[in-house]
């Protein structure tokens, strides 16, 4: 059952990164980014996870998936990628170098231990969450919600239209 | 020893008469001349002082003045002079005013920052002539560049940009390694002495691992080779020397290349004795190339400011091979010979400098007759040349016959082919001087060449007289530097012969062979070379009890 | 204190005629000018009457010089027999040639500087007449080389004047150089350079070492002294004012070097080698330039080559361990020759400067005085009896002659009395051509004025008494006086009669030859023999293709490689470094993908260090 | 573990917070309009900050549940961030109200931004040191792009927000990869940590993220695009302040934490260090943009830093702060001497455009020589003292190869360096250049200067209060 | 039969590696930017992964810290790349490319 599950669930996730790297179609490559999420949601809860699953779900897949596919409408299709490509090399230097990265990386993973006990009941429930991140990370946590406000800021400053011309700071600026 | 900080005053001086140049209001040029005159003037005054007050007995440092100043590392403020140090600051005490008047009249622009920058550039060059604590020492060092880069660039010649940049990237490149060795002392002085100290005097003592002290001698002499420069590390200085305005020139041949050879006997020496001793063959080597390879390529240049500039390189190679031979007398000479260069070739860049003032030319193609014009300058001209090509009488003879003695005694070898460079020294000078001075008037404009103005004979007056005194009576200088120079190779003979890396008690004073010394090339003898006894003991009037 | 006095009074006559000299009027001048070399000559004999001076000499230390490690110089002086020869024939000729300049150079703008240079010349001639230790001997040694350049190149406005200065100088730095090393060498192996106590050095050293030292500082004297191969600066040093040409280039300062080995006897006469050396080069030089001067046109040119020629002569009597005869020789030779030379500034003052012989002839007439003295000068040198060349020249040839039997070479004897031949011929030469008619000028000649002719008168007195000095005859004080000082032998009559004979029979020959070869001719071709004689041997032919231009080429090569070469190699470091910035700048493309890409690289090499080791 | 909830150690950071949002706020209810009355305020904040540091003791052990801690070496970082970023505000000003940025937000992020470099200098633990870095990142992201009008800076937000988010990936991995060796995100958990394969590359993925905030070779890449596009003032404070809090990082987990286990990641910041000196140091030679330059600058000096950090001790410690002090001090002088200058169409931000201004005011042009020694590493500047004090400390470790690559790479940058401060005096003003009528900026220059040259002539009060840090290793 | 938790760690490894290509190819600022979020995804896996195997809260808590800088950096990416869009009408990262050099 779990590993038919994960079988799934991971295959779906490949699927989607591929179409996330892949597709030409920016709504595409959208999409497969939730796939992806829902999948990796599947996985947390085969982790004993459920908290973190159901995080994943509503706050990644809900808003900011929604967000980047608003953003692709927004910019329609044209925003995608006209040929020629002026960097020829980087086809085969990106495959070199993602190759030498996974090598690494399972090296890494094959050196990591195998066996884990079967977690305390507890575990990964949102009261557990919740413990752990109002003691040990309580000072990350409060600074967490400062970036969010910048976030705020930012998309306040980003969006404001430009101040009018004639002594804007674009012709300040050459 | 003394109540008054002397050194301190002479370091300050200047800096303190450049704050008040800076508040003068840069229109009046005259009045900023006179005040840095003023400043320089005093800050020679403390000079004369200090000489007048020295103790010629003592080879220990006089005027001593010690205070922290970074004691988390153990840098402090320590200066102070001895038979070694004392020629040079007075030196700079002399050349500086003689600089700065060569510039009065001639520089009309940026007279605010030209007073400023020699001010600064004297402060600099006094303090690495009696800096005693390597990190000071450092810093006086190095804080020579910038004024002097800016001095060459803002109102050197046509190429000034790029002769002030390869002015400064040269020597600022020897320079670093020599930091990095300065460090490698520090951390080796923790473990021996106790405290990790940067101060000249103990780290004296330190025995340094063999197979460590030869890199960091090379550290050191590469740095120091450079602002000699020792060939072939010279290339930097025909461009610096000629483009530079006249008291750039001044201060740069009389003074800066000092700081090479001041290095050397104040560091190298006594710090790497072993490797100083060991590789001194090595460097004569260098040195007597650099003397004929100098005088040969100055033989062949067309440009009057350049052929000047290489002959540096010539009598710059003789004093290094003084100071490399290791004998008393030759590093006496070789001191005697800084001066003394300073003096010839300051001098010549001050002849050279009132020239263009009048022909706004370099190429002697371009002169001739010139003392059929300036009958004032022919004679005091001809006396620099002289003293610039050491005939006896002049300051140059003594310091070179010196030199050469002292070199003959323990390394003939290299004596013998050093003197090619008073047969080329002539050659050069005496054809420049023919080429300017003698033959029908042909400089373009004959009405624009004025004989020297009363501002003008002042330049040459004071070397004029200089040159004749130490020429004739050279023992006040002599004298002073004596104790400082024996205790000096006293130290590195007994270092170089001690076994290193044994931090024990003072190994037993070398017995002195006493081999009667001969007409044979004995090479470097491991320990003091041909006897001073021996060379003293033969009876009657011209050896001293 | 009196020897300070007596090398003060010309220095301060070029202090004051240096410093202030360009103000004063001529007639001041030309008094400070004279009155101080008069003076420096009256000091100088009234101090060589002292006692002393017959002993150990006058001694006076001046001041510590150098004093520096092992090295203790001290400046003084030493007034013996033998100084007091040098100092009394350079201060009286010297006074005598300052009195004949007031005259001479009378119309010149530069009288004030030409009076200081004359003056210093004397004071530096006296330092190293004086001169206590081979070092003072040497300032001075140097000292008279710089008059030289500078009264050589008196009219340094024009460019011949100018360059025989430079040429005059750089040659003996060349044989300074060798000096110096001398100097070196016995410092370094005697341990001193006092003079008085050479003795005790020669006794001391090996014998290769006295050698190299003895040759060392005798290739200084063929420089001083314009022999072979070093004479090159004398012919063209004529340049300059004539009096200059018969007080320094004549009378003084070329005498320098048997002078210094005179001084330096004892380690001379302890170095048979080097004296061997000596007298074969001095040989040579003197036939060499004897024949030269047999095709010479300029008149002071001929001189000159007679100068090198008894300078010759000195030498061989240096080497044949006759120094009482080559100082004999060189005061004679300084009376002869400096009335040559008068005469001869004597008929360029009258004739506006002429020295080509082809454009002088019939001067006898109209110049009788000038004639006189150049006669008697001319016999002098010719070594007709009883001119004073006479007595010298033959005493060096019985010398000579004595030294081959005693064991030495052949040659220097030999080639005395061929010179004796040539010189006869080429003195004789000379005087036919300036003096007898026809007359090829076209001037009024005339007499000079009494300044002029009153030294000239009494050095052509001298020249023909001179020779009282060393004349067996009457006992010869001077040559006496000197073996007594050199400790030396008196030998009666050293060799056979003939051989005494021999040199005037050559003279006579000669000058026979000559009347006969040029009397009332010009062109006398002597054929190819002639050529080689005109140019001199192509020696300085030889100086210029194989010595100088390879030099000068030499050096211009290496200030192209020093531009090229060690330059190039640092620029072009910096340049390599310049071009990797620029190489650098293009790999920033501006492409967030290929920064990833660079970031990546960067990653996986941490990576892969981290994981993989 | 110390008191586990001790908010007064969270003065400094609190205060520096809190102004932003007390900006944020005046700015909202009007003062917008006003950019005087927000500098002042972000200046006060910044000051308040600085002396928060100097009032709170630091505590030595960690708080916050193991999380933060606040030593000495806390409290000199702190200090550094809070120099430069109270210099930084005191010379935006006059750029912000001529060029129109929004004020509010800008002096707000700027806080923000020093308090997330303030929290990774108190970082005791990984989730802390993350969430700082993106306190200290995103603003910076934002503010690069601030000159919305202006395709550079966008270009540059775009260019710094993707390659930061890249790289924040992989040092997200590395905490991962951290936690999954050892079970926890603590920082101390690290240093006990038995080797291993995981540990190893969670160590690497750690360095690549905190090599490019502080722009190490080859992490540097953004650096001179970034530089500069971003609005001058953004530039000036992004090169001091990112620069000291990455170097906070580094000093928190290589030598706080991992210092014992040098040998295990020397050679690739040896490696780095002399990567970042040379790469640094060379591409700077030909560089027309004052900006760029200045990037290449903030470049080679992450490697001297480094060459500080390598040694892994108490002096190495305290000669980084010392470091990032002096670096503060030139580098800001530098820009306030660009920031003096304007043209009237832009940014006087090529080289060429400060020619002969030492005409017009002697002093920027002693000043600009002053800086650029100090940045060469000249005595008697600041610049040799940090200097002297890295190389001492590496040298001491025996990083003799890296340091002599130290000081030639100095002769290199020597190059670029005097030839800014040459242009001053050589040649005449180029046409439209003007210098700009504010009183603050001279006064962040004068005092700039004068710390500079008073770090490079009496160093030794600075060197005994950074010497404090060395507590940290007992 | 229980899957190893390094299949997990696997599987992060290769989702990682993949985000990492699709920034090193693709040239949509937009799909780049969906590439790193797959790089924070992957990078969540894996601390879910060793938090299983620790038994340790802290993974998933990182998780929690992750989700909300990756919103934070969401909404800044998107605000500049729209504001970019705004300018140049496209979102072509390799016609961004005034700052180079």
């Amino acid at each position: 059952m779990e590993v038919a599950l994960f079988v799934l669930a991971a295959a779906g996730a490949l699927a989607g990164g591929v179409g996330v790297v892949a597709s030409r179609l920016p709504v595409r490559n959208a999409l497969s980014l939730l796939l992806v999420l829902v999948c990796l949601a599947v996985l947390y809860l085969l982790l004993a996870a459920p908290f973190i699953a159901v995080l994943q779900v509503i706050v990644y897949a809900g808003a900011i998936v929604v967000l980047f596919l608003f953003v692709v409408m927004l910019l329609h299709a044209r925003s995608g990628e006209p040929p020629p490509d002026r960097l020829r090399g980087q086809r085969p230097l990106a495959a070199l170098l993602v190759a030498a990265l996974l090598a690494a990386l399972a090296a890494v993973v094959r050196a990591g231990p195998q066996a884990a006990a079967p977690p305390p009941p507890e575990f990964g429930t949102a009261q557990a969450v919740g413990r752990v991140l109002f003691t040990t990370y309580l000072l990350p946590f409060e600074v967490a919600s400062v970036i969010l406000l910048v976030g705020m800021v930012a998309a306040v400053v980003i969006g404001r239209p430009l101040p009018r011309p004639p002594a804007g700071p674009g012709e300040a600026r050459r | 020893m003394t109540s008054v900080p002397w050194l301190s005053a002479a370091l300050v001086l200047p800096l303190a008469t450049a704050a008040v140049a800076a508040a003068v209001d840069r229109r009046r040029t005259g009045a900023l001349y006179g005040v840095g005159m003023a400043g320089m003037l005093a800050v020679a005054a403390v000079a004369g002082v200090v000489f007048v007050r020295f103790d010629a007995r003592s080879a220990a440092l006089q005027f001593v003045e010690r205070a922290p100043w970074i004691p988390s590392v153990g840098i402090g403020y320590h200066v102070g002079v001895d038979g070694i140090s004392l020629p040079l600051v007075m030196l700079t005490a002399v050349m500086m005013p003689l600089a700065l008047l060569s510039a009065w009249g001639s520089i009309t622009e940026r007279v605010k920052e030209l007073v400023v920058v020699l001010l600064v550039l004297e402060s600099a060059l006094l303090g690495t002539f009696v800096a005693q604590d390597l990190v000071l020492f450092y810093v006086f060092w190095e804080a020579v560049l910038i004024p002097m880069y800016f001095l060459i660039g803002l109102w050197g010649g046509p190429a000034r940009v790029l002769a002030a940049m390869k002015f400064l990237l040269y020597t600022m490149a020897g320079s670093a390694l020599m930091l990095v060795a300065i460090i490698v002392l520090y951390l080796q002085s923790g473990a021996q002495l106790g405290a990790r100290t940067f101060d000249l005097v103990a780290l004296q003592g330190l025995r340094l691992d063999p197979a460590l002290e030869p890199w960091l001698f090379a550290a050191f002499a590469l740095a120091l080779a450079i602002k000699v420069p020792v060939w072939p590390l010279h290339t930097w200085l025909p461009d610096a020397h000629t483009e530079a305005p006249t008291a750039g020139s001044v201060i740069l041949a009389a003074v800066l290349l000092k700081m090479g050879t001041y290095g050397f006997l104040r560091f190298v020496l006594p710090l790497f004795s072993a490797s100083a001793v060991r590789y001194a063959p090595a460097l004569m080597a260098l040195a007597v190339v650099g003397v004929l390879y100098g005088g040969a390529v100055s033989w062949a240049q067309r440009d009057v400011k350049r052929l000047v500039a290489m002959s540096s390189v010539s009598h710059l190679g003789l004093i290094t091979l003084g100071l490399f031979a290791l004998s008393p007398e030759a590093v006496q000479g070789s001191l005697l010979q800084m001066v003394n260069h300073g003096l010839s070739t300051g001098g010549l860049f001050l002849l050279v400098g009132v020239l263009y003032d009048r022909t706004h030319s370099r190429r002697m193609d371009d002169y001739g007759g010139v003392a059929s014009l300036m009958p004032r300058l022919a004679p005091l001209a001809l006396i620099v040349v002289l003293s610039s090509l050491a005939l006896p009488g002049t300051n140059g003879f003594v310091g070179e016959f010196l030199v050469l003695v002292g070199t003959y005694r323990v390394a003939p070898r290299y004596a013998v082919p050093a003197l090619g460079g008073v047969i080329l020294s002539a050659a050069y000078l005496l054809w420049m001087y023919q080429k300017v001075m003698h033959g029908p008037v042909a400089v373009r404009e004959p009405a624009a060449v004025r004989d020297l103005s009363r501002r003008e004979q002042a330049l040459f007056w004071p070397l004029v007289i200089l040159i004749f005194w130490i020429g004739l009576y050279p023992a006040p200088l002599l004298r002073r530097s004596e104790a400082s120079v024996r205790a000096l190779l006293a130290l590195v003979h007994e270092r170089a012969a001690a076994p290193a890396a044994v931090p024990a008690q003072a190994p037993p004073a070398p017995s002195f062979p006493t081999a009667p010394s001969a007409v044979v090339d004995r090479g470097l003898p491991a320990g003091p070379p041909a006897d001073a006894r021996e060379f003293r003991a033969a009876p009657g009037g011209e050896v001293r009890p | 204190m009196t020897l300070t006095l007596l090398v003060g009074l010309p220095l301060a006559g070029w202090l004051v005629l240096g410093l202030v000299g360009s103000r004063l009027p001529r007639p001041a001048v030309a008094a400070v000018g004279c009155a101080s070399v008069g003076a420096a000559f009256a000091v100088a004999a009234a101090l060589a009457r002292d006692p002393a001076v017959a002993g150990v000499g006058l001694r006076e230390t001046w001041f510590d010089w150098i004093v520096a490690g092992g090295l203790a110089v001290q400046a003084g002086a030493v007034y013996d027999r033998l100084s007091a020869l040098m100092a009394q024939v350079v201060t009286g000729v010297g006074f005598l040639i300052h009195v004949y300049s007031a005259g001479y150079m009378a119309a010149d703008p530069g009288y004030a500087r030409y009076f200081a240079a004359l003056n210093l010349f004397v004071a530096a001639m006296l330092i190293l007449v004086l001169g206590s230790s081979l070092l003072v001997l040497f300032v001075g040694w140097e000292l008279v080389g710089l008059c030289s350049y500078l009264l050589i190149g008196f009219w340094f406005q024009r460019d011949p004047a100018a360059s025989a200065g430079r040429k005059a100088f750089l040659v003996n730095r060349i044989g300074d150089a060798g000096f110096l090393l001398g100097i070196l060498v016995l410092v370094a192996a005697g341990g001193t350079l006092e003079i008085a106590r050479m003795g005790e050095v020669a006794a001391r050293l090996e014998p290769g070492v006295l050698t190299a030292i003895t040759l060392l500082l005798f290739w200084g004297a063929t420089g001083k002294s314009a022999q072979l191969p070093l004479y090159v600066w004398l012919p063209d040093a004529m340049e300059g004012p004539t009096p200059v040409s018969a007080l320094i280039h004549a009378a003084t300062m070329v005498t320098a070097g048997i002078y210094m080995i005179a001084r330096l006897h004892p380690l001379y006469a302890a170095a048979p080698l080097t004296r061997e050396v000596v007298a074969l080069v001095g040989a040579v030089t003197a036939f060499f330039a004897a024949t030269a001067a047999l095709t010479e046109w300029d008149l002071k040119r001929v001189l000159a080559y007679s100068t090198i020629s008894q300078l010759g002569y000195m030498f061989v009597a240096m080497g044949a361990l006759a120094p009482p005869a080559g100082l004999l020789h060189l005061t004679t030779h300084a009376f002869f020759k400096a009335t040559l030379f008068l005469a001869a500034g004597s008929v360029m003052h009258a004739l506006g400067g002429t020295v080509d012989m082809r454009r002088l002839g019939g001067l006898a007439g109209p110049m009788r005085a000038t004639f006189l003295a150049f006669a008697a000068g001319a016999l002098a040198l010719a070594g007709v009896p009883p001119f004073a060349g006479f007595v010298s020249k033959d005493l060096i040839l019985e010398h000579a002659y004595a030294a081959f039997r005693a064991g030495g070479s052949v040659v220097p004897w030999l080639l005395g009395l061929l010179t004796a031949f040539v010189t006869a011929v080429y003195i004789t030469r000379a005087a036919v051509f300036t003096f007898a008619p026809p007359a090829a000028h076209h001037g009024h000649p005339h007499e000079p004025p009494p300044s002029m002719a009153w030294p000239m008168a009494v050095l052509a007195l001298l020249s023909a008494a001179g020779g009282v000095l060393g004349a067996r005859a009457v006992g010869a004080p001077l040559v006496r006086s000197l073996e007594e000082y050199f400790g030396l032998p008196h030998p009666e009559s050293p060799v056979g009669a003939w051989v005494a004979a021999a040199p005037v029979a050559a003279s006579l020959a000669g000058i026979a030859a000559a009347l006969l070869l040029y009397r009332g001719r010009r062109k006398v071709s002597l054929g190819v023999v002639g050529r080689l004689f005109a140019r001199q041997w192509y020696v300085e032919a030889l100086y210029e293709a194989a010595v100088v231009r390879p030099a000068r080429a030499a050096a211009q090569l290496l200030a192209v490689l020093d531009v090229r070469g060690i330059d190039g190699a640092v620029m072009a470091l910096a340049g390599a470094v310049g071009r990797a910035g620029a190489g650098l700048r293009r790999l920033q493309t501006g492409y967030v993908r290929s920064y990833a890409a660079v970031l990546l690289v960067g990653t996986v090499l941490a990576l892969g260090y981290w994981v993989l080791r | 573990m110390t008191a586990a909830l001790d908010v007064r150690l969270l003065l400094p950071e609190l205060v520096v917070l809190g102004t932003a949002l007390v900006v944020l706020l005046a700015s909202v209810g009007g003062a917008a309009s006003r950019p005087a009355v927000l500098r002042w305020l972000a200046v006060a904040g910044a000051a308040a900050g600085l002396g928060a540091v100097a009032a709170v003791p630091p505590a030595g052990g960690a708080a916050f549940w193991g999380s933060y801690v606040r030593d000495p070496l806390t409290a000199a970082l702190q200090a550094v961030v809070l120099v430069g970023t109270l210099l930084a505000v005191i010379l935006s000003g006059e750029y912000v109200r001529r060029t129109r940025l929004d004020a509010g937000e800008f002096y707000a992020l700027v806080l923000v931004a020093a308090a997330g470099a303030m929290l990774m200098a108190a970082s005791a633990d990984l989730l802390l040191l993350f969430v700082g870095l993106e306190t200290l990142s995103v603003p910076l992201y934002v503010l690069a792009a601030l000159a919305r009008a202006d395709a550079r800076s966008q270009e540059a937000g775009l260019k710094y927000f993707l390659l930061g988010a890249f790289a924040t990936a992989f040092f997200l991995y590395g905490v991962a990869l951290a936690f999954g060796a050892t079970g926890s995100t603590a920082l101390a958990a690290l240093s006990g940590a038995a080797p291993s394969a995981t540990l190893r590359a969670a160590v690497a993925l750690l360095t690549t993220g905190l090599a490019f905030k502080a722009a190490v070779v080859p992490f540097h890449v953004w650096a001179p695009d970034v530089y500069e596009g971003a609005p001058l003032p953004v530039t000036a404070y992004m090169a001091v302040v990112a620069k000291a809090g990455a170097f906070a990082a580094f000093l928190r987990v290589f030598v706080a934490t991992l210092g014992p286990r040098v040998g295990e990641w020397g050679a690739v910041l040896a490696a780095a260090s002399v990567l970042t000196m040379v790469v640094g140091n060379v591409a700077a030679l030909h560089q027309t943009g004052i900006k760029r330059l200045l990037a290449y600058s903030s470049i080679a000096h992450a490697g001297f830093l480094l060459t500080g950090v390598l040694a892994a001790s108490p002096a190495g410690t305290a000669a980084v702060v010392f470091y990032l002090l002096a670096y503060t001090l030139m580098t800001l002088g530098a820009f306030a001497v660009v920031l003096m200058v304007r043209r009237a169409d832009g940014e006087a931000d090529r080289i060429a455009d400060l020619a002969g201004l030492a005409s017009r005011s002697p002093a920027l042009g002693a000043a600009m020589a002053v800086f650029m020694a100090a940045l060469t590493g000249l005595p008697p500047t600041g610049g040799f003292a940090a200097k002297f004090l890295v190389f001492t400390a590496a040298l001491d470790a025996g990083y003799t190869g890296v340091v002599v690559v130290g000081v030639l790479s100095s002769v290199v940058s020597a190059y670029y360096y005097l030839r800014v401060a040459y242009t001053l005096f050589s040649g005449a003003p180029v046409p439209g250049v003007a210098l700009v009528e504010d009183r603050w900026v001279p006064a962040a220059l004068a005092l700039a200067a004068a710390g500079t040259v008073l770090l490079g002539v009496f160093p030794a009060p600075v060197l005994s209060a950074v010497g404090q840090v060395a507590a940290v290793f007992r | 039969m229980t899957v190893p938790l390094a299949a997990y760690q696997a599987l992060g490894a290769l989702l990682f590696a993949l985000g990492v290509a699709g920034v090193l190819l693709r040239r949509n600022a937009l799909v780049v930017f969906m590439s790193v979020e797959l790089m924070l995804n992957a990078v969540n896996l894996s601390f879910v992964a060793f938090a299983r195997q620790h038994a340790a809260m802290a993974g998933q808590v990182a998780v929690f810290f992750v989700v909300a800088v990756a919103a934070v950096e969401v909404v800044v990416g998107l605000a500049i790349i729209i504001a970019i869009f705004r300018a140049r009408e496209t979102v072509d990262l390799d016609s961004v490319d005034l700052l180079r050099g």
